[in-house]
C-alpha cells in the first residue's frame, strides 16, 4: 500500500480532493433520486475539511520524501493521454512545484476552517468547488505536459468563478465575470502561443508532442529540445518574441502585473474570505510559477530581450500598487493592492534571473500565500463580525479584541518584511539578487520596503488603535478558540521560514540552478543554428497534409 | 577560545526573549491575567540574569589577549542562497568584542535599572488589565532586539536588531494606544526609521555586491574588515551628470547608504522629527529607547562600521557635519520647550549630534565613550523627570511646577547631579566624555574642523543653558501647581527611586573609566601605565585617533573654554530665571518671531507633511486611483471594450437583423453576387 | 435490350430503415387513434405519442446499428454500380451514425414536449425520420441528383416543423421564413448546378471534379452557387440571418433537431463536395472560407451578446461555430477536415444538450425563452442548472469539456496550416462568447428567481437525453481518444477516406 | 437550330426576374411563383446543357432532363408545403404580406 | 432563320414578358398567376423544340396544370384577388437589390455567352418516352423512390400545416 502510494503521491494528493468532491456530489445525487436529504450540511463541511488535511499530510509525505540535491523532476509519472495529439498525463516536481504544492495544501484546510461559519448558504456546493478548486491548482503545479498545464489552468477559473460568483459580496457577478474573462482573453492567446510551439516542434522532430521534458529514461524530443526561432529567422508568429509575448501576457494577468490588475481588487473586494484567501495565496502565483517554469526556459531569449520591460513593469507595481493601496478605505482592497505590490517583488526576483533573486523570488511566493492569505482570514473575522470592512467604521478594535490586534499586528509585520518573519527573507533575497544586476532596480524596489510599512502601519493604526467612537466596536467579541487556532497554525510557519529558511531554500535552490541551465542551453540553441529543416521523421500523422 | 563563554553569547539576548515570550502567550491565549509579580519577576530576573552573562562573558573577552578578544557563538545558518563567487550567506551568529562589549554591559545593566524602575512606574497604570504585563513583554523584546543588534556579528543579524528595536519602539511610544496622538507618533517613530533601514539595506546591498566582485562575498564583520582594503578604490559608474560624477567610489557611498540609516535611528537631521514625539510613550521607556540605548544605535553601527568610515573621507565630512548640525539645532529648540520630557527629548537629539559628531571626525572611542557616559545620565535625568512626572500626578509642563527641590528632596539631588553631568562640570563623567570628542573634533582633518569645534563650544553653551532652565523652573521659585498637586507632592517610592541613585553613583563615576592622560598622569603612580583604560579596551578594534601633538596646556585650555561655555550658560539661566524671572517673557516678547519659530520646533514637521505626505497621498488617490486604475485601465481600456463590442452589436447589426425576409434575402443576394464576382474575377 | 441494374440494397439500408420508420408511424397514427382501448388499457394521446416516438426511435436505431457496423467494416459500395449516384463508405457511415443519433435524441426529447405544448401529433416523428433520411441521403449521395433530392427531402419536412405549432404566430413566421429563404437558396443551388452540369456535361461529383477548373467561369459561377446553398444551410455570415429568426420561432425541440442535424449534414455533404468536386479550386476556396469564417465568427459571437432570448442566444453561438467549423475548411488538410468531423460530434452533445434544456423547461404551452426567466434555477432544479452549466462551458470552450478538445483540434490544425491570423481572430472572439455563456449561470446561480415557478420533474426521455449528452460532453472531454470510443481516430480515418489516402 | 447560349441567357434572365420578384414583392403567393419561376430558369438551363452534352462515352445522357423531372416533383412539394404555411399563416394573421412578418427581428 | 430559332424567339419573348408581367403586376395576383401558366407554357415549347419531349409535357402538366391550379385555388381560397399593402419597407434596400440582381443578369450574360459550345447532333430517340422510362428504371431508380418520400413529405407536411382541425 506504502509504495502504491508513494509511486503515485502527486497523483493522489491532486485527485484525492476532486475525487472525494465526486462522491460526495454523486451520494447526493443519488439520495435526490430516492427522494432523501442527502448528508447533512455540517457532514459535508467536515467531510471537506478532512480531505483537505488529509492532502495535507499527504503533501508533507511529499516534502519529506523529496530530495533536496536531486535537480531532474521527482515523483514524475508519465502516461499517454490523447495520443493522436502527443498529449499525455506527465506530472513530477522539482523544488518549485514543491513549495507550491505544500503551500496549496496548507492553505486549503486554513481557508476551509475560516470560513466555516460565514458560508451558510448551499454550503455542500461550496464544499464541491472548493475540493475541485484544489485539484485544479494542484494539477497545474504539478503538470509537465504543456496541454495538461493549460487544461488545469482553465478549469481552475470555473469554481473560482463560481466562490466568488455564489458566496461574495454585492458586486460579486460583475467582479466573478472581469475575473474570468480576464483571464481567459491571456490565456486564449496563450493557447494560440502553444499551439505554434507545438507546431514547431512537431516539424523539427516530426513528433506531435506536449511533453515539456522527456519523461525520465526516454530520449523522446521535448518542448524542451524545440528551436524557436529569433526575430528576424522565421515569420513573426513563430518568434519568440511574440511567443513568449503571448506567454507572458497570459502570466502576466495572472500575476497580476499593472496594468493588468484591475480584476484583482474587484475580485477579492468581492469574493468570499476563503476566496480571497486562495485565490491571494494559490492562484496569483499561477502566473509567476508560469513564467519560471514555462515562460523563460521556452523563450530564454526573448526573455532576456524583454527583461527591462518587465522589470520595469514590476517596479511601476511595487510603487504604484504600494500608492494605491495606501489610499483605500476599503481594507480588503488594500490588501489586494498590496499584492500587486509584493508579486511586483516576486517578478523583480524571478526576472534578475540569478540565484538570490529566483530563489528568494520563489520563497517570496510562499511568503506573500502565507502572510497576504493571513490578513484576508483576519479581515474576514472582522467583517464576520460588523459586516463592513471600511477602515472608518473601526478604529480602537484593539480595545475590545487585543489578541485579534496582536495576530493582525503580527501578520502586518509579517507582510511589510519584518526580520525573523517570513517576509523578509524573501525581500530580501529578492532585492539582493536584483542589485547585483540592476542596482537602480534595487534601488526603487527598496523604496517600496518604506511605502509598505507606510500604508500598512496607518492602515492598522486606524483600525486598531485611537478611542472605540462607534459604539457597535465596544461590544466586538474577541477571537473564538476556532479562529485562535486557524491563527496560530498559520502564523507558526510565518515565524518558522523567519527563523529557520534553510529547509525551503535548500529545496528551492537546486531547481532555480536547473532553470538557469536550461536557460543558458536554450539561449546558445538558437542563435547557432535557424530554425532547423523539417524532419518528419516517424509522425503518427500528417497534420499538415493536403488532400 | 573555550566553548563554554561562547554559548554563553546566546544567552544574554536569548532570556530577555524567553520572557518576553512567557509573556505574549499568556496574553495571547490565557484569558486570566498573569499576577503582576510573576511577570515583573520574570521581566526583571531576565535581564538581570543577561547582565549577570554579560558580565561573565566580558571577564572571558578581557582574559584574552588584546589582539584578538573576540567571542562568537555561531548558531546555524540562517539565510544562505547563491553560488560561487556570489554565494551569500548569514550567519545566526553572536559575536563580542570590546565594543560590543561596552554596550551589551549598558543595555543590559541601566536596562535592568530601568525595568526594576518601571515596577513602579506601571505600577498605578489601571488603564487595561493586561497592561503592565504587556509593558513588560515589549520591554523584554527590546532588549532582546537591542542585543541580537549589539551582538550581531553579520550586517544582515545587526539589520534584524535594527528593525527589532525600532518595532519596539513602535510598539511602546504606542502603548497607550487609546490616544490618537500616541498610537500616531508610534508609527511616525516606526516609518521615519524605515527610511534610515531603506539605507541600511541599500548599504548591505552595495557592500556584498562588491565584496563579491572583489571575490570575498560575506557581511560578516571579521571578514569585511580583513577584506576591506579590496574596496578602497573600487568605484560605481554613475551617468556623467550625476554631481560629482561619473565615478563614486563605493565606501563613500556605502557609508553614506548606513549613515542614513543612522539618522534614521539616531535621530540625526533630517530624520531626527520622530524623537520628540516619542516622547509620548511611558517614561521609562524614553529612557530606555530614546535616551540610552537605541537612539544610540547609530553611532554604534558608525562605530562597527569604521573600518569602511575610516577609508571614506567625504563620507565622514557628512556624517561631522550633520552630527554639528544637528547638535546645534537640537540645543536650539530645546531652549524654547516647555514640557520636561521635550526638552530632554531635545537634549538627547543634540547629544547624540555630538557623538556622531565625534565618530564623522574619526574620534570612535570618544563616541563610544560619550555613549556610554550619555546612557547613564540621559537615563538619570529620565527617570528622574519621570520621578518629578510621577510626583506631579502625570503632569509635564514646566510651567506648572517650581519650587519642588525641598517638596521632593531627593528627586531633586539626583537630577542636579544629573543636569552638572550633562551640562559637563568638571569631574562629573559628562565632562570628560566631551572633552575627548571636542578634543577628536578639534584635532580631526575633516574640512571645517574649527568651526565644527565651535558649534561644539556653542553647543555645549546653550546645553548648559536649557538644562538649568529646565532645573530651575522646576526646582525653584514657587510652586505653581494647584493646590491639592501641592499638598501630594512627595518622593516616589523605593523601587522607583532606588535606580535613580545607581545611576546617579555612575553619571559620576563613569567618566574615570577614560580619564585622558591630561589629567590621569597621576595614575602612573599607582602602576598604570595609561589612565584612558577605555580607549585602550577600545584600541584594538577601533582606529585609534592618531596621537595629537597637542600640549597638556592646550588640552587644558580647550577644556577650560568648554568649561567656560558651560558655565556662561548655567549662569545665564540662573539669572533669567532665579534672579529676574519675569525677563524671559519679555525677551520672548521681544524676540516674538524667533520664539515662536522655537516654540514650533522650526515647522520642521509642517513642512515635511505639506511638501511630502500631502502630495503623496493626493497624487495616489486623485491622479493614480482615481485617474488611472478607474478611468484609464477600468473605464476605457476594460469596459471600453465591452462598450464598444456591445454597441457595435447593438448600434450597428443589429438593424440588419430588421425581421423582413426580403431584407435577408437581400444580404444574401449581395453575399453571392460578391462570392460568384470573386470566384470568376 | 433493358439489362436490370444490380442493385445492392444494404447501402440503402440505413436510410430505407429510417424511411420505414416513417411511414409505420404514420400508419401506427392512423390505427391507434382510432380506438379507445389497446390491450386493455386505455388510449390517451400522450401514451400514443409515446408509442409512435418508440416506434420511430427503434427504427432510428435499427439504421444507427447498421451505420455503425458499416463503419467499423471500413468497407463502401455503390448502390447502382452502373450509375453511382450514393455511395455508403466510412464516412458517410459515421455522419448517418451521428444522424441517427441526432435524430434519436430529439424524438426521446419530444415526447414530453409535445405532450406539454399540446402539439403531440403523430406526424411529427414521421417528419422527422423522413428528413432523417433525407440528410443520409445527402451524405451518402456523391452526385448532384440525389444530392438536390435529399436536400429537399431534409428541408421541406423542417419547414413543416418549424410551423408545427399552428396556433403561435412566432411558429408560422419562422417556418415562413424558413420556408422563402430556404427555397430561394435551393433555387441559387439549383441553377449553380445547372451551370456545373453545362461546364462538365455529368452530375456525378467526380466527373465535376475532373472538369473544374478557374479558367472555366461558367464553372465558377455554378461552384459560387454552390457553395451560397450551402452557405445558406450551415448559416455562414451573410447568409444567417434566417437562422435566428427560425431558430426562435419554432418549436424548441425542432430547434434542437434542426440546429444540430442540418448543420452536421451540410458541413458533411460540402466536406465530400469540397474533396470530391471542388478539389482542383481549393486555394481559392480556402481565400472564400477564410473571408466566411472571420465574418461568421466575428457577427455571430458579437450579436450573441445583445441576446436576451436563450433561444435566440443559441441560435447566435450557432453562427459562431460554424464559423469556427470554417475555420477547417479554410486549412483544407486532413487535420482540419477531421477536426471538423470532431466538433460535429462534439458540436451534436453539447447544443442538443443545451436545447435539450431548453426543451425541458417548457411547460404549460408555453415556450421557455426569456433569459431572465433561468434566474435563481440552480435552487429550484439543481440538476437542471448543472448540466445547463455544463453545456455552456463545453459551448464556451473550456477545458475538461469535449467543447475544448473540439475547438483545440480546429486551431491545432489551422496554426499547422499557417493560418494564425484566423486562429488569433477565433480565439478573441471566443472569449467574447465566454461573456455570453457565462451569463446563463449566472443567472442560474448569482440571481435570486424572479418568480417562483413550481417545479415539475424532468420526464423520462427528458432525463435521459441530458444524462447522456452530459456523459459525452465530460467523457469526449477527457477522453476524446478513449480505449472503446476513439473518435478523434474515427473522425481522421473517415476524412483520409474521403480524401482515399 | 435552336441557339442554345440564348437558350442559356433566356434561363438567366427567367432566373433574375425570378431573383427580382423574391426580393421585391410582398404578396407572399406572388413570391411562391417567383421561387417557382426561378426552378423553371434553372430547368430550362437543364434541358439546354442535356442538348449540349447528349453523349457522354457513347452512351445517351440523360441527367440533365432527368433532372428536370426531379425539379419539377420538388417544385410541386414546395408548392404544397409553402400554400399550407401561408394558410396557416393567413388563418392567424389575415394577411399574406410579407413585411407584416417579422415579430422575430434582433 | 429557320423556323424553330424563330419560334425559339418567339417563345422567348412570350416567356420574359409574361415573367415580367407576373413580377410586375403589383395588383391582381390571378394575372399573375395567368402570366406565369404562360411563361410555363411557352417554356415547354422550346423544351420541345429542344427535343425534350417527355419535359415538355410534363411541364405542361404539372406545372400548368398542378402547380399553377393550386396557386390560383389558395388565391380563392384566401380571397385576394386584389391585394392593397400599407407602403412598403425598405425602399431603397430593394431598388439597390433590384439593381444589383441586374448587374448580376448582365455579368451572367456576358460569361455564359462565352462559354457555351456547340450542340452536337443527337443519336437516335434522344429524350424520348423509351430512353427516358428505362433510365428513369434503371439507373435513376433510385431517384423514383425518393421523390416518393419527398411527395409523402409534401402531403403530410400540407396536411398538418392546413387542415381545419386544430387539435
Amino acid at each position: 500500500m506504502g509504495e502504491l502510494i508513494d509511486a503515485h503521491l502527486l497523483s493522489m494528493i491532486t485527485f484525492f480532493p476532486l475525487g472525494v468532491g465526486v462522491l460526495l456530489l454523486l451520494s447526493s445525487g443519488l439520495s435526490a433520486l430516492v427522494g432523501g436529504e442527502g448528508l447533512p450540511d455540517p457532514l459535508w463541511r467536515a467531510l471537506g475539511f478532512a480531505t483537505t488535511v488529509i492532502t495535507f499530510l499527504f503533501s508533507l509525505r511529499l516534502f519529506a520524501a523529496f530530495t533536496a540535491t536531486e535537480t531532474a523532476y521527482q515523483f514524475v509519472e508519465h502516461a499517454p493521454w490523447i495520443s493522436d495529439y502527443g498529449v499525455n498525463y506527465f506530472v513530477g516536481i522539482d523544488g518549485i512545484s514543491l513549495m507550491m504544492v505544500v503551500m496549496t495544501t496548507f492553505l486549503m484546510p486554513i481557508a476551509l476552517a475560516a470560513s466555516w461559519t460565514d458560508i451558510a448558504k448551499s454550503v455542500k456546493s461550496y464544499v464541491f468547488f472548493m475540493l475541485f478548486l484544489e485539484t485544479g491548482m494542484l494539477g497545474a503545479f504539478v503538470s509537465l505536459n504543456l496541454f495538461q498545464f493549460y487544461v488545469f489552468w482553465e478549469v481552475m477559473l470555473i469554481p473560482m468563478y463560481f466562490i466568488i460568483g455564489i458566496w461574495g459580496g454585492p458586486r460579486r457577478v460583475y467582479a466573478a465575470v472581469k475575473f474570468f474573462l480576464f483571464t481567459m482573453f491571456g490565456s486564449l492567446l496563450m493557447l494560440v502561443a502553444i499551439l505554434v510551439v507545438y507546431y514547431l516542434s512537431y516539424q523539427q522532430t516530426g513528433v506531435l508532442g506536449f511533453d515539456l521534458v522527456a519523461p525520465p529514461g526516454s530520449d523522446a524530443p521535448s518542448l524542451m529540445d524545440t528551436l524557436i526561432p529569433l526575430t528576424g529567422q522565421a515569420v513573426w508568429w513563430k518568434t519568440q518574441f511574440w511567443l513568449f509575448a503571448a506567454f507572458a501576457l497570459a502570466f502576466a494577468i495572472k500575476v497580476p502585473m499593472v496594468p493588468f490588475h484591475t480584476w484583482l481588487p474587484d475580485a477579492h473586494v468581492e469574493a468570499p474570505t476563503a476566496g480571497s484567501v486562495i485565490l491571494a495565496g494559490v492562484l496569483l502565483k499561477m502566473g509567476t510559477y508560469g513564467f519560471l517554469r514555462f515562460g523563460i526556459t521556452l523563450f530564454p531569449n526573448a526573455s532576456v530581450e524583454l527583461t527591462p520591460l518587465l522589470i520595469g513593469l514590476a517596479l511601476v507595481g511595487i510603487v504604484y500598487g504600494s500608492l494605491v493601496a495606501m489610499v483605500q478605505g476599503d481594507i480588503k482592497k488594500l490588501v489586494a493592492y498590496s499584492s500587486v505590490a509584493h508579486l511586483g517583488f516576486v517578478m523583480l526576483g524571478i526576472f534578475a534571473f540569478n540565484v538570490q533573486g529566483m530563489t528568494g523570488g520563489v520563497l517570496q511566493m510562499v511568503n506573500h500565500g502565507i502572510s497576504t492569505g493571513a490578513l484576508f482570514l483576519l479581515v474576514g473575522m472582522l467583517y464576520e463580525r460588523r459586516h463592513t470592512r471600511m477602515i472608518e467604521d473601526f478604529g480602537g478594535v484593539a480595545k475590545p479584541m487585543p489578541v485579534y490586534a496582536a495576530c493582525f499586528g503580527i501578520v502586518v509585520m509579517s507582510s511589510i518584511g519584518l526580520p525573523l518573519l517570513n517576509g523578509f527573507v524573501g525581500e530580501f533575497l529578492i532585492l539582493l539578487g536584483t542589485f547585483l544586476v540592476y542596482p537602480l532596480a534595487a534601488v526603487i524596489a527598496t523604496s517600496g520596503v518604506v511605502l509598505a510599512a507606510a500604508y500598512m502601519l496607518w492602515m492598522f493604526r486606524r483600525v486598531m488603535f485611537g478611542p472605540v467612537e462607534h459604539p457597535e466596536n465596544r461590544k466586538l467579541i474577541d477571537l473564538g478558540l476556532r479562529e485562535k487556532l486557524v491563527m496560530v497554525t498559520i502564523i507558526v510557519p510565518m515565524f518558522w521560514i523567519g527563523l529557520y529558511p534553510d529547509p525551503l531554500l535548500r529545496r528551492i535552490e537546486p531547481a532555480v540552478i536547473e532553470i538557469q541551465r536550461v536557460m543558458e542551453a536554450r539561449r546558445v540553441m538558437p542563435e547557432s543554428q535557424a530554425a532547423a529543416e523539417p524532419v518528419r521523421a516517424a509522425a503518427v500523422w500528417a497534420p499538415e497534409a493536403r488532400p | 577560545m573555550t566553548g563554554s563563554s561562547e554559548d554563553l553569547l546566546r544567552w544574554i539576548p536569548l532570556l530577555p526573549l524567553m520572557a518576553a515570550v512567557y509573556h505574549g502567550v499568556m496574553l495571547g491565549l490565557v484569558r486570566r491575567p498573569t499576577p503582576r509579580w510573576v511577570t515583573w519577576l520574570l521581566s526583571c530576573g531576565s535581564v538581570g540574569l543577561s547582565f549577570l552573562a554579560a558580565c561573565y562573558a566580558m571577564s572571558e573577552l578581557v582574559k584574552l589577549p588584546e589582539g584578538s578578544r573576540l567571542l562568537i557563538d555561531n548558531l546555524y545558518t540562517w539565510v544562505g542562497a547563491g553560488v560561487g563567487s556570489q554565494a551569500f550567506s548569514a550567519e545566526m551568529a553572536f559575536a563580542m568584542d570590546p565594543i560590543s562589549a561596552v554596550l551589551t554591559l549598558i543595555v543590559t545593566g541601566v536596562g535592568f535599572l530601568i525595568h526594576v524602575y518601571s515596577i513602579g512606574y506601571m505600577e498605578d497604570d489601571q488603564r487595561e488589565d493586561k497592561g503592565f504585563q504587556r509593558f513588560f513583554c515589549y520591554l523584554n523584546l527590546f532588549t532582546f532586539s537591542m542585543l541580537v543588534l549589539v551582538l550581531a556579528d553579520n550586517l544582515l543579524l545587526m539589520f534584524v536588531g535594527w528593525e527589532g528595536v525600532g518595532l519596539c519602539s513602535y510598539l511602546l511610544i504606542g502603548f497607550w494606544y487609546a490616544d490618537r496622538f500616541n498610537a500616531y507618533c508610534g508609527s511616525k517613530a516606526f516609518i521615519v526609521n524605515r527610511i534610515g533601514d531603506f539605507g541600511f539595506l541599500l548599504g548591505i546591498f552595495l557592500l556584498f555586491t562588491h565584496f563579491a566582485e572583489a571575490g570575498a562575498p560575506s557581511v560578516a564583520f571579521t571578514d569585511m574588515k580583513q577584506n576591506i582594503a579590496l574596496l578602497a578604490n573600487a568605484s560605481i559608474a554613475v551617468p556623467a551628470w550625476m554631481p560629482f560624477g561619473p565615478e563614486w567610489p563605493v565606501l563613500d557611498v556605502a557609508a553614506l547608504c548606513f549613515f542614513l540609516g543612522a539618522c534614521g535611528k539616531s535621530a540625526q537631521l533630517p530624520l531626527y522629527v520622530w524623537l520628540p514625539d516619542a516622547m509620548a510613550g511611558p517614561t521609562p521607556v524614553s529612557a530606555l529607547i530614546h535616551a540610552a540605548t537605541m537612539v544610540t544605535a547609530g553611532v554604534y553601527m558608525i562605530c562597527r562600521l569604521s573600518f569602511v568610515y575610516t577609508l571614506a573621507p567625504d563620507a565622514s565630512a557628512v556624517v561631522a557635519w550633520t552630527g554639528a548640525l544637528t547638535a546645534i539645532f537640537a540645543a536650539s529648540i530645546a531652549i524654547a520647550q516647555t514640557d520636561i520630557k521635550k526638552v530632554l527629548a531635545y537634549s538627547t537629539v543634540s547629544q547624540l549630534g555630538y557623538m556622531v559628531m565625534a565618530a564623522g571626525c574619526g574620534g570612535y572611542t570618544a563616541a563610544m565613550f560619550h555613549l556610554g557616559t550619555h546612557a547613564f545620565f540621559k537615563a538619570l535625568l529620565f527617570l528622574g523627570a519621570g520621578a518629578v512626572i510621577l510626583a506631579m500626578h502625570h503632569e509635564q509642563d514646566i510651567e506648572k511646577m517650581g519650587g519642588l527641590r525641598n517638596r521632593v528632596p531627593r528627586t531633586h539631588w539626583v537630577f542636579l547631579i544629573g543636569v552638572l553631568a550633562i551640562a559637563g562640570f568638571p569631574g562629573f563623567s559628562g565632562f570628560f566624555s566631551k572633552d575627548e570628542v571636542l578634543l577628536s573634533v578639534f584635532t580631526s582633518h575633516v574640512p571645517g574642523t574649527r568651526w565644527l569645534h565651535g558649534i561644539g563650544l556653542v553647543t555645549a553653551g546653550i546645553t548648559s543653558f536649557y538644562m538649568f532652565r529646565l532645573y530651575f523652573r522646576t526646582f525653584w521659585g514657587e510652586c505653581r501647581a494647584h493646590k491639592e498637586v501641592r499638598d501630594h507632592l512627595q518622593d516616589p517610592p523605593r523601587v522607583v527611586m532606588n535606580p535613580l541613585y545607581v545611576l546617579a553613583f555612575f553619571s559620576i563615576v563613569a567618566g574615570f573609566v577614560g580619564l585622558p592622560q591630561a589629567y590621569g598622569g597621576w595614575v602612573q603612580n599607582f602602576g598604570v601605565e595609561d589612565s584612558n583604560s577605555f580607549a585602550n579596551f577600545l584600541r584594538p578594534v577601533l582606529p585609534a585617533i592618531e596621537p595629537h601633538g597637542l600640549s597638556h596646556a592646550t588640552e587644558y585650555g580647550l577644556a577650560a573654554i568648554a568649561v567656560g561655555a558651560a558655565t556662561l550658560g548655567g549662569l545665564l539661566a540662573w539669572f533669567l530665571y532665579v534672579r529676574r524671572p519675569e525677563l524671559p517673557a519679555r525677551i520672548a516678547a521681544s524676540l516674538a518671531g524667533f520664539h515662536h519659530t522655537l516654540l514650533n520646533k522650526y515647522w520642521v514637521d509642517e513642512i515635511y507633511d505639506a511638501l511630502i505626505v500631502r502630495p503623496l497621498v493626493r497624487v495616489s488617490d486623485r491622479v493614480l486611483f482615481r485617474g488611472v486604475d478607474a478611468g484609464l485601465i477600468d473605464g476605457a481600456a476594460v469596459n471600453g471594450t465591452a462598450r464598444i463590442v456591445r454597441g457595435f452589436a447593438s448600434h450597428g447589426l443589429k438593424y440588419a437583423q430588421s425581421g423582413l425576409a426580403q431584407s435577408y434575402i437581400f444580404f444574401m443576394i449581395v453575399g453571392a453576387a460578391a462570392l460568384v464576382g470573386y470566384l470568376v474575377r | 435490350m433493358i439489362k436490370p441494374p444490380i442493385l445492392d440494397l444494404s447501402v440503402l439500408a440505413p436510410i430505407g430503415f429510417v424511411a420505414i420508420g416513417a411511414m409505420l408511424v404514420l400508419i401506427g397514427e392512423v390505427l391507434l387513434s382510432r380506438r379507445k382501448t389497446f390491450l386493455g388499457r386505455e388510449v390517451t394521446e400522450a401514451w400514443i405519442g409515446s408509442v409512435l416516438a418508440m416506434i420511430a426511435m427503434f427504427w432510428l436505431v435499427l439504421s444507427l446499428y447498421v451505420a455503425c457496423v458499416t463503419f467499423a467494416a471500413g468497407t463502401s459500395s455503390v448502390f447502382n454500380p452502373d450509375h453511382p449516384m450514393i455511395q455508403l463508405d466510412p464516412f458517410a457511415a459515421l455522419v448517418t451514425a451521428v444522424l441517427a443519433l441526432g435524430a434519436l435524441l430529439s424524438c426521446a426529447l419530444a415526447i414530453g414536449y409535445l405532450a406539454e405544448l399540446r402539439i403531440n401529433h403523430g406526424e411529427f416523428y414521421a417528419l422527422i425520420l423522413l428528413s432523417t433520411s433525407g440528410m443520409m441521403l445527402m451524405v451518402a449521395s456523391i452526385d448532384m441528383l440525389t444530392l438536390f433530392l435529399g436536400l429537399e427531402l431534409m428541408s421541406i419536412p423542417i419547414y413543416v416543423l418549424a410551423g408545427f405549432d399552428r396556433r403561435k404566430l412566432r411558429s408560422n413566421e419562422s417556418a415562413l421564413k424558413y420556408f422563402i429563404i430556404g427555397s430561394f437558396a435551393s433555387a441559387l443551388l439549383l441553377y449553380g448546378m445547372a451551370l456545373l452540369y453545362g461546364a462538365s456535361g455529368s452530375t456525378s461529383f467526380a466527373a465535376i471534379g475532373a472538369a473544374l477548373d478557374a479558367s472555366n467561369s461558367m464553372a465558377m459561377i455554378g461552384l459560387g452557387l454552390v457553395l451560397v446553398g450551402f452557405a445558406f444551410k450551415i448559416s455562414a455570415v451573410p447568409f444567417h440571418q434566417w437562422t435566428p429568426d427560425v431558430y426562435e420561432g419554432a418549436p424548441s425541440v425542432v430547434t434542437a433537431f434542426m440546429s444540430v442535424t442540418v448543420k452536421v449534414t451540410a458541413f458533411a455533404t460540402l466536406l465530400r463536395m469540397l474533396t470530391l468536386a471542388f478539389g482542383g479550386t481549393e486555394e481559392t476556396l480556402s481565400h472564400v472560407f477564410w473571408v466566411l469564417a472571420a465574418l461568421t465568427i466575428v457577427v455571430g459571437n458579437v450579436m450573441a451578446v445583445i441576446q436576451d432570448n436563450i433561444k435566440r442566444l443559441l441560435a447566435y453561438s450557432s453562427i459562431a461555430h460554424a464559423g469556427y467549423l470554417l475555420i477547417g475548411f479554410v486549412t483544407g488538410t486532413i487535420a482540419g477536415y477531421s477536426a471538423v468531423m470532431f466538433y460535429l460530434v462534439a458540436y451534436l452533445f453539447m447544443n442538443l444538450g443545451a436545447f435539450g434544456v431548453v426543451v425541458t423547461l417548457a411547460n404549460h404551452g408555453q415556450e421557455f425563452e426569456r433569459m431572465d426567466s433561468l434566474a435563481g434555477l440552480a435552487r429550484r432544479r439543481p440538476g437542471l442548472a448543472a448540466v445547463m452549466t455544463l453545456f455552456m462551458v463545453s459551448l464556451a470552450g473550456i477545458p475538461g469539456t469535449v467543447g475544448f478538445i473540439a475547438k483545440f483540434g480546429l486551431f491545432a490544425a489551422a496554426v499547422n496550416a499557417g493560418y494564425v491570423g484566423l486562429t488569433i481572430l477565433g480565439v478573441l472572439m471566443s472569449v467574447v462568447s465566454v461573456y455570453y455563456y457565462l451569463r446563463v449561470p449566472v443567472l442560474m446561480y448569482m440571481h435570486e428567481p424572479t418568480m417562483e415557478s413550481e417545479t415539475l420533474g424532468v420526464s423520462t426521455g427528458e432525463g435521459v437525453v441530458l444524462a447522456f449528452c452530459a456523459v459525452g460532453v465530460l467523457f469526449f472531454g477527457f477522453f476524446p481518444n478513449g480505449d472503446n470510443l476513439h473518435l478523434l481516430d474515427w473522425a481522421r480515418d473517415s476524412v483520409r477516406f474521403l480524401f482515399g489516402a | 437550330m435552336v441557339p442554345l447560349d440564348h437558350v442559356i441567357g433566356l434561363s438567366a434572365v427567367l432566373f433574375v426576374i425570378g431573383i427580382l420578384g423574391v426580393a421585391t414583392r410582398r404578396n407572399l403567393i406572388v413570391i411562391l411563383m417567383s421561387i417557382e419561376l426561378m426552378l423553371n430558369a434553372a430547368n430550362l438551363a437543364f434541358v439546354g446543357f442535356n442538348r449540349i452534352w447528349p453523349v457522354v462515352d457513347g452512351v445517351a445522357h440523360l441527367d440533365g432532363q432527368i433532372f428536370v423531372l426531379i425539379v419539377i416533383t420538388v417544385a410541386a412539394a414546395e408548392v404544397a408545403v409553402g400554400l399550407g404555411i401561408v394558410i396557416s399563416l393567413f388563418r392567424n394573421r389575415d394577411s399574406v404580406n410579407v413585411e407584416e412578418v417579422s415579430l422575430l427581428k434582433w | 432563320m429557320s423556323a424553330p430559332v424563330v419560334l425559339f424567339y418567339a417563345f422567348a419573348a412570350l416567356a420574359i414578358i409574361s415573367a415580367l408581367g407576373m413580377v410586375l403586376n403589383v395588383r391582381n395576383t390571378v394575372a399573375s398567376a395567368l402570366s406565369l401558366v404562360v411563361t410555363m407554357v411557352s417554356l415547354a415549347g422550346i423544351y420541345v423544340l429542344m427535343e425534350a419531349h417527355i419535359v415538355a409535357a410534363f411541364q405542361i402538366m404539372v406545372y400548368g396544370g398542378a402547380i399553377v391550379v393550386l396557386f390560383l385555388f389558395v388565391v380563392m381560397l384566401l380571397n385576394l384577388r386584389h391585394d392593397e399593402f400599407p407602403p412598403a419597407r425598405q425602399r431603397a434596400l430593394k431598388l439597390a437589390g433590384a439593381g444589383l440582381a441586374l448587374l448580376v443578369l448582365v455579368e451572367l450574360l456576358r460569361v455564359l455567352s462565352v462559354d457555351v459550345p456547340e450542340a452536337p447532333p443527337l443519336p437516335e430517340g434522344f429524350g424520348g418516352y423509351a430512353q427516358l422510362g428505362i433510365a428513369l428504371y434503371t439507373d435513376y431508380v433510385l431517384l423514383v423512390e425518393v421523390a416518393g418520400l419527398l411527395l409523402l413529405a409534401a402531403i403530410v407536411g400540407a396536411l398538418i400545416l392546413a387542415k381545419r382541425r386544430i387539435d
